[in-house]
C-alpha cells in the first residue's frame, strides 16, 4: 500500500506496519481508551497512527466485581474482566462511529474457547472498517481463556492458525504477555502460525493486599500491572523479541508497556518496535497519544532523523 | 459523556488551602478562560479528576503517623473529587474542593499554596437533578458525603427558593464531622448547626454513630423517624439526596423505595480514568424493565443515580 | 532450636524459619547489604532477623563493567554481575566478622556449573558462624550460570540436590527468578530435590536506553529491575507459591521484591512469606530493617496480633 | 569506610536556594547537633547524597522543555553531591551544594526554600589529601567539577597559606562555566576573573571549547602549555588536583605521570547506596606492586583517587 506524501512531517513519521501505512507510530493500547468515542472532547483520535479497541469477545461480557484497579508505585492493576458489549453489540453500536475514523482500526479479540475468537474474527473480517485484529491471549484476568493460550507455543500456534484463516485478508497481530519464561518462544510459535505483527506486552499479574482487611485490594484478587512500573521489563522483551525473532521475519512488532512520553515511545522503537501504544498513561493525561505524536516529531527534528522507521532497532 | 461538550483538562489556580480540622481541608480554585465557562456550567454532584503526580510530600511531621507507609507509593493517577461550592462570575468561575487527607494523594493535596496550578480534569459524570413540583428536599450526609450536597444546598437556595430544605446529617463522632467548628455535644434538635448549610437557611439534624454530638444513632433512623413524625406531608412532593459511605446509601435508598419517596444517591468506586474509557468504575445496576441487572459506570452514567437504580450489596 | 523467650516484643515478633528461631522475620537481601560491617554506622545489624550475604562465587569476580545501574520509575536496574571478594577472601576476611554477629547468616551462593555451587557450599558448610545457604539460581546479570539454572525444574533439582548434599545439616534456601511461566512448579523442583526455605523474587531482566546515544544505559545492555515497582507481582509470586506448594509442603517462604515499608512487609507475610528481606529500600535508607521491625511492631500492637507467625498465609 | 566514624543520615536545614545562572543552582544547607559534628569533620572532595524522593517538581513553565519528559519519573535513589563549600561554626555547620538541573532528582531540588528539610547522608568517601612539602597547588576544573575544587581552594587557603594556588577551568562555552557572573569575552589571561576562586585569592585561567571566554581550547592543553612556561619549578613541590569529566580527567592524569608531578583526581560514578554495600560505583584501578588491575569502589575508596591509580579509557 502506498499513500502520497503530503507534507514532510508526515513522511518522517509515517510508518509501513505490517502492509499498512500509518500517519505515525503511535497507537492507543486495548481496553485504555475505549471504544474511541470517549476520547473525542480530549483529542483529536484522527490524528492517531492506529486505533486499537477494547477486547470484544463473542457474547457480552459485565466483567468483574468492584474494585477493578488499584494503584501501586509507577503503576496499577487493573481486573476489569474483559468488560465490553459483545460482538452483536459492538457491530451494531460501535463499528459505525469507528467507520467515520480515517485511522486504521484494529480489533482486539478475546475468548475462552478458540471457536469464540474464531467467531469474532470470522464475523468482522469482512468490514471494510477494520484493518486488522489483535489476538488477546495473554489476558490475566478472567477465569478461563485469556493468558492460558499465550504461556504454551502449541496453544498460541493452534489458535493463531485458527484465526489466521478466519482473518482473511486483514492484518493478524497476536499480544503476548511478559509472564513467560522465553518470550521469544511464543513469538516465534505466532509467527510460524502467520502472525503478521506482534504486540508486547500485556500486563503482569499481581496482587496488591490491604492490610487492614486482610484482604486482596480488588475483588478479582488478583489483577494486571500496567504502567511505568513495567517500562524497562517491556523494552528488554521488545527488544529480545525483535533480535530473536522479528527482525529475521521480518515482522513488526508494536511496542507497549509503561509508555508516559515521547522518550518513552523512542526507547521501544530502538528496541525494535515499528510502532508503540499508548495505555495507563491515557487515564491521566487523556490526550498522552497525541502530545506524544508531538514529541516524537521533535526528536525526529532534533536529531536530524529523516524517516522515524530508521529508528526501528537501531540501538547500537 | 456528559451533557455539554466542553469538559476537558483545564489548569485552575490556588486561591487558598487550608486545613479546616482534623484531616478536613478546604481548597479554592479559580478556573479562568475555557475552564471558567466549562465549571460554569457544573451541575452539584458531577465531579472532577486531579492530578497530583507532580506533587511532592509535606515535611514528615506533618504527616499522620499512621499514613506515613502509605504515602510514600508514588502517585500515577488521578484522583476524583465533588467541589462543594461553585461560584460564576464574569471572566471567572471559582470551586471549593473539601477533602479528606487519607492517603498519598490527598496528603499531597495540602502541599499547594495560593498561585499553585492544579491540573483539573472535567466536569465530569451526572449530578443531581432537580425534578418539577417537589416542595421538600431532604439532604442526607455520611462523613465525606458532605461536599456534593453542600453544592446541591446552594443550588436548592438560589434556583429552587420554594422548597423547603432539611439536612440530615451522620458521621462516627463529632470529630469526623468534616466541617469546621465545634461539634462536641451538640443538642439533639434540627436546628442551623452546621454553617456549610445554614448559610444557605438550612437546618441540620445531626447524628453520631456514639452520640458525641446530635442524636446517637445512624443518619438513615434518624430521617425514618423524622419521616414517620410528619403528618400532611406527600410523598410524591418529596425528594431525598444522599451521599456518603455505601452502606448509609443503601438504607437510605431502601428507605426511601419502601416510602414511595424520589431518591438520588451519589455513588463513589475506584476511578482510573473519570471518562469512561476505562471500565474500572462498574456499578450494579438494574436494568429498566426487566429483572436483570448490568452493570453501568459511576463516572460516566453516574455518579448520581436513582436510587431504585442501584443494586446494593446487603 | 528453641530460644527463651526474654521480653513480650520479642516473642511478638519472633519467628521459626526451617528450624531457625529468628528475633523477627525481617533480613537484608543479599547484594544490597555488602558484608554486613558496612551497615555499621547505620544501623545496629544484631537487630535484624537474618542476614544474607552478596553471593559468593568459588573465585573472585571484579563484575560487569560500569555503569551499572540506572534508576527507572520506582525501581531500578543493576547488573553488577556478581562482583564479590571469592570464597577464599569471604572465609578469611568476611567470615571473621560474620561470626561477630549474633543473627543467624546465610551465605548466598553462586557460581557458573553446579561444581561451583557445590565447591563453596562444601567449603563453608562446616564454618558454626553460618546458618545457611541461599541458592542463587536467578541471577540475570550474568554470561553463565545465574539465571540458566533457575528456569528450568530438571536443573533447578538438579543443583538443589547436589547443593542439598554439600551443606550437610545448613538450611538451604533456594532463591528463584520470577521471569518463569509457572513458578510453582520450580518452587516444587527446588523442594522436593531438598530446599528447606525458598526465596523469592530476584529481579526481572530488563534494559533501559539512552534515547540521546542510542545505547543501552547499562554497559551490560540489560540489568535486573528490583524496587517497588515490581512488588505487586512479587506478593503475587509469593502467595502463588505459597498456595500451590510451600502451605502444603511445610517449606517456609522468604518474601522480597520492592519491600519499602512495614506495611509492604506485613503484605507478604499474609500473602504467606515466613520471613521477609530488604534490598533496594535499603540504599536510600540504610537503616531501612530497622525502622520495618518497628513498624512491624506497632502493626501488631495496634492489630492484637500475638504472635506474627499468625499473620503468615492468613490472607482472607 | 570513611575515617571516621560520625557518618550518618542527617536532617539539613535549607537556609537558601537559588539559581546562578542558565541551569546552575546553589543551595545553602545547615546542620545542627549531631550533623554539625560530622561535617565538621568534612574534608574537601567528600560527598553526601540526598534524598528528594519526597519532593515534587517546579511548575512546567520554570523547567527547561527538553528535560520535560526525563524529570517525569519518580525518584527512588539518593543523589550524590559534593560541597563546594564548608563552615564550622560553635553550634553548626553550614554547607554550600552547588548544582546543575539536568534530570529528575536536581529539577527537584529547586523546590526547596529557606526553612525547609533535606536528608542528607554523609559525609562519605575520602576527599583531597594535602601531601606535605607542596609549594605549587594548581587546580583543574572541568564544567561540573568546580564544587569539590572550590572546597579545596579554601582550605588550601586557610590552612596552606604558604602554597601558591593557580585554578585552570575549562568548560564548553562560557555560558557553561557554573558561577555567578557574565563571562563571554572574558579575556586569555590568567587573573581575579573567577570570584569564587578571587575571594580565596586564587586567579583562574579559563579555557573554553569555543572560545566564548577566555582561551580557546581544553583546559588540560592550557595546563600543559603552562607547565611548559615555568621555569625555576620543581614537579616534587608541585600537585595537581582535577574534577570533571572523565576525558578531561584522564588526559590530566596522563600529563602529571609524564611530568612527575603529584595528582589527585575526583571521580564519579552512577551511585545505588554511596557507602559501599552495592557496588554499583566500580571503578577500575591499578594494583599496587603488579600488572594487574581490580575494580574499587568510587563512594568508599574515593571519589578521590591518586592519578596513578585510577585506569582511564582511552
Ligand atoms: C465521584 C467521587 C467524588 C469524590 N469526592 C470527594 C470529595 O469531595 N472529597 C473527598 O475528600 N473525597 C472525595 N472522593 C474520594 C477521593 O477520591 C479519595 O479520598 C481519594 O481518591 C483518596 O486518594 P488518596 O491517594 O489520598 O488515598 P488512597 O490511598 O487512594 O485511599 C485511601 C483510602 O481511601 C479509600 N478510597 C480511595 N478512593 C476511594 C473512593 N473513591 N471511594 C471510597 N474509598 C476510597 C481507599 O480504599 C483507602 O482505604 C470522591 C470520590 C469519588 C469517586
Ligand atoms: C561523588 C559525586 C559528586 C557529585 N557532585 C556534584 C555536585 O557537586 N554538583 C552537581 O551538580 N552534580 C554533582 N554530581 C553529579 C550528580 O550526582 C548528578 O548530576 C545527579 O545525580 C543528577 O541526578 P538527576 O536525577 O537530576 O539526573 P539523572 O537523570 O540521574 O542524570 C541526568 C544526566 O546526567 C548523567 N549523570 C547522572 N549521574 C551522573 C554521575 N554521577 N556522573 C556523570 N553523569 C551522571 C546521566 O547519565 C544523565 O545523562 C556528583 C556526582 C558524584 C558521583
Ligand atoms: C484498565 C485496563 C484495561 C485493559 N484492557 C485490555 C483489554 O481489554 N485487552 C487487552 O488486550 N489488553 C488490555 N489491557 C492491557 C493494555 O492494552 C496494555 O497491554 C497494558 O496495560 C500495558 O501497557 P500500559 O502500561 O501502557 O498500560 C488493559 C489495561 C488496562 C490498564
Ligand atoms: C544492587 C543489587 C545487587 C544485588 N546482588 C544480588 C546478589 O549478589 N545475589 C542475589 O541473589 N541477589 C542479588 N540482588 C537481588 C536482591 O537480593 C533482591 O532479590 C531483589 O533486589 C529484589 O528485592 P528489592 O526489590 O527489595 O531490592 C541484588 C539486587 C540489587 C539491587
Ligand atoms: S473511571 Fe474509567 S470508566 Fe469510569
Ligand atoms: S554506590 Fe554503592 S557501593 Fe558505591
Amino acid at each position: 500500500m502506498k499513500s502520497p506524501i503530503i507534507n514532510p512531517q508526515s513522511s518522517i513519521l509515517s510508518v509501513d506496519f505490517a502492509g499498512l501505512r500509518l500517519a505515525n507510530p503511535v497507537f492507543t493500547a486495548s481496553g485504555t481508551c475505549g471504544y474511541a468515542e470517549e476520547l473525542a472532547d480530549f483529542m483529536d483520535v484522527n490524528r492517531l497512527g492506529g486505533f486499537i479497541t477494547k477486547s470484544i469477545t463473542r457474547r457480552p461480557r459485565q466483567g468483574n466485581p468492584t474494585p477493578r484497579i488499584v494503584e501501586t508505585d509507577a503503576g496499577m492493576l487493573n481486573a476489569i474482566g474483559l468488560a465490553n458489549v459483545g460482538l452483536d453489540r459492538f457491530v451494531a453500536e460501535k463499528l459505525p462511529v469507528i467507520a467515520q475514523m480515517s485511522v486504521p482500526v484494529f480489533v482486539n479479540v478475546a475468548g475462552e474457547r478458540i471457536e469464540d475468537y474464531v467467531a469474532v474474527t470470522e464475523r468482522l473480517a469482512g468490514e471494510p472498517a477494520i484493518a486488522g485484529f489483535e489476538l488477546n491471549i495473554s489476558c490475566p484476568n478472567v477465569a478461563k481463556g485469556g493468558i492460558s493460550f499465550g504461556r504454551d507455543p502449541e496453544q498460541v500456534a493452534g489458535i493463531t492458525a485458527a484465526v489466521r484463516r478466519a482473518a482473511g485478508r486483514k492484518v493478524l497481530m497476536v499480544k503476548l504477555s511478559p509472564c513467560v519464561t522465553d518470550i521469544s518462544v511464543i513469538a516465534r510459535a505466532a509467527v510460524q502460525a502467520g502472525a503478521d505483527a506482534l504486540s508486547l506486552i500485556n500486563t503482569f499479574t499481581a496482587m496488591v493486599i490491604d492490610i487492614e482487611t486482610r484482604t486482596p485490594a480488588l475483588a478479582n484478587r488478583t489483577g494486571g500491572l500496567s504502567g511505568p512500573a513495567v517500562k524497562p521489563i517491556a523494552v528488554y522483551l521488545v527488544n529480545k523479541v525483535y533480535n530473536d525473532v522479528a527482525k529475521k521475519a521480518g515482522i513488526p512488532l508494536l511496542g507497549l508497556g509503561g509508555i508516559r512520553t515521547a522518550s518513552d515511545a523512542i526507547e521501544f522503537m530502538l528496541a525494535g518496535a515499528s510502532a508503540v501504544a499508548i495505555g495507563t498513561a491515557s487515564f491521566s493525561r487523556p490526550d498522552s497519544a497525541v502530545q506524544i505524536i508531538d514529541g516524537i516529531a521533535d526528536y525526529c527534528a532534533r536529531h536530524q532523523v529523516a524517516r522515524i522507521a530508521d529508528l526501528v532497532g537501531s540501538l547500537r | 459523556m456528559t451533557d455539554h461538550k466542553s469538559q476537558g483538562v483545564f489548569s485552575a489556580k490556588v486561591t487558598s488551602n487550608r486545613r479546616i480540622r482534623a484531616c478536613f481541608w478546604t481548597m479554592d480554585l479559580e478556573f479562568t478562560g475555557v475552564g471558567a465557562q466549562a465549571y460554569a456550567r457544573f451541575q452539584p454532584g458531577q465531579f472532577v479528576e486531579v492530578d497530583v503526580s507532580n506533587l511532592g510530600l509535606p515535611p514528615e511531621e506533618l504527616i499522620a503517623p499512621e499514613l506515613r507507609d502509605a504515602v510514600r507509593r508514588n502517585i500515577l493517577l488521578r484522583r476524583p473529587f465533588s467541589f462543594a461550592d461553585v461560584t460564576v462570575e464574569t471572566n471567572r468561575t471559582t470551586a471549593e474542593l473539601l477533602y479528606c487527607v487519607l492517603g498519598p494523594a490527598s496528603v499531597r493535596l495540602t502541599t499547594l499554596s495560593r498561585g499553585d496550578s492544579l491540573s483539573v480534569l472535567g466536569p465530569l459524570g451526572h449530578g443531581f437533578r432537580v425534578p418539577p413540583g417537589k416542595r421538600l428536599a431532604l439532604l442526607v450526609v455520611g462523613g465525606m458525603g458532605a461536599p456534593p450536597i453542600q453544592c446541591l444546598a446552594k443550588l436548592l437556595r438560589t434556583e429552587y427558593a420554594g422548597t423547603h430544605v432539611i439536612a440530615f446529617i451522620g458521621a462516627k463522632t463529632a470529630a469526623s464531622l468534616p466541617f469546621a467548628g465545634e461539634f462536641d455535644g451538640m443538642p439533639e434538635r434540627i436546628d442551623s448547626f452546621i454553617p456549610a448549610f445554614a448559610k444557605y437557611g438550612i437546618a441540620s439534624a445531626v447524628t453520631t454513630d456514639d452520640g458525641s454530638a446530635g442524636r446517637r444513632g445512624f443518619v438513615t433512623e434518624r430521617l425514618a423517624q423524622w419521616l414517620d413524625e410528619q403528618r400532611d406531608w406527600l410523598p410524591e412532593q418529596t425528594i431525598i439526596y444522599a451521599c456518603g459511605p455505601e452502606p448509609m446509601l443503601a438504607a437510605t435508598a431502601r428507605l426511601a423505595v419502601e416510602r414511595n419517596i424520589d431518591c438520588q444517591v451519589s455513588t463513589e468506586r475506584r476511578m482510573a480514568c473519570g471518562i469512561g474509557v476505562c471500565q474500572s468504575c462498574a456499578i450494579e445496576c438494574r436494568v429498566e424493565g426487566s429483572d436483570e441487572t448490568a452493570y453501568r459506570l459511576c463516572c460516566q452514567d453516574g455518579p448520581v443515580f436513582d436510587a431504585r437504580t442501584v443494586v446494593f450489596d446487603d
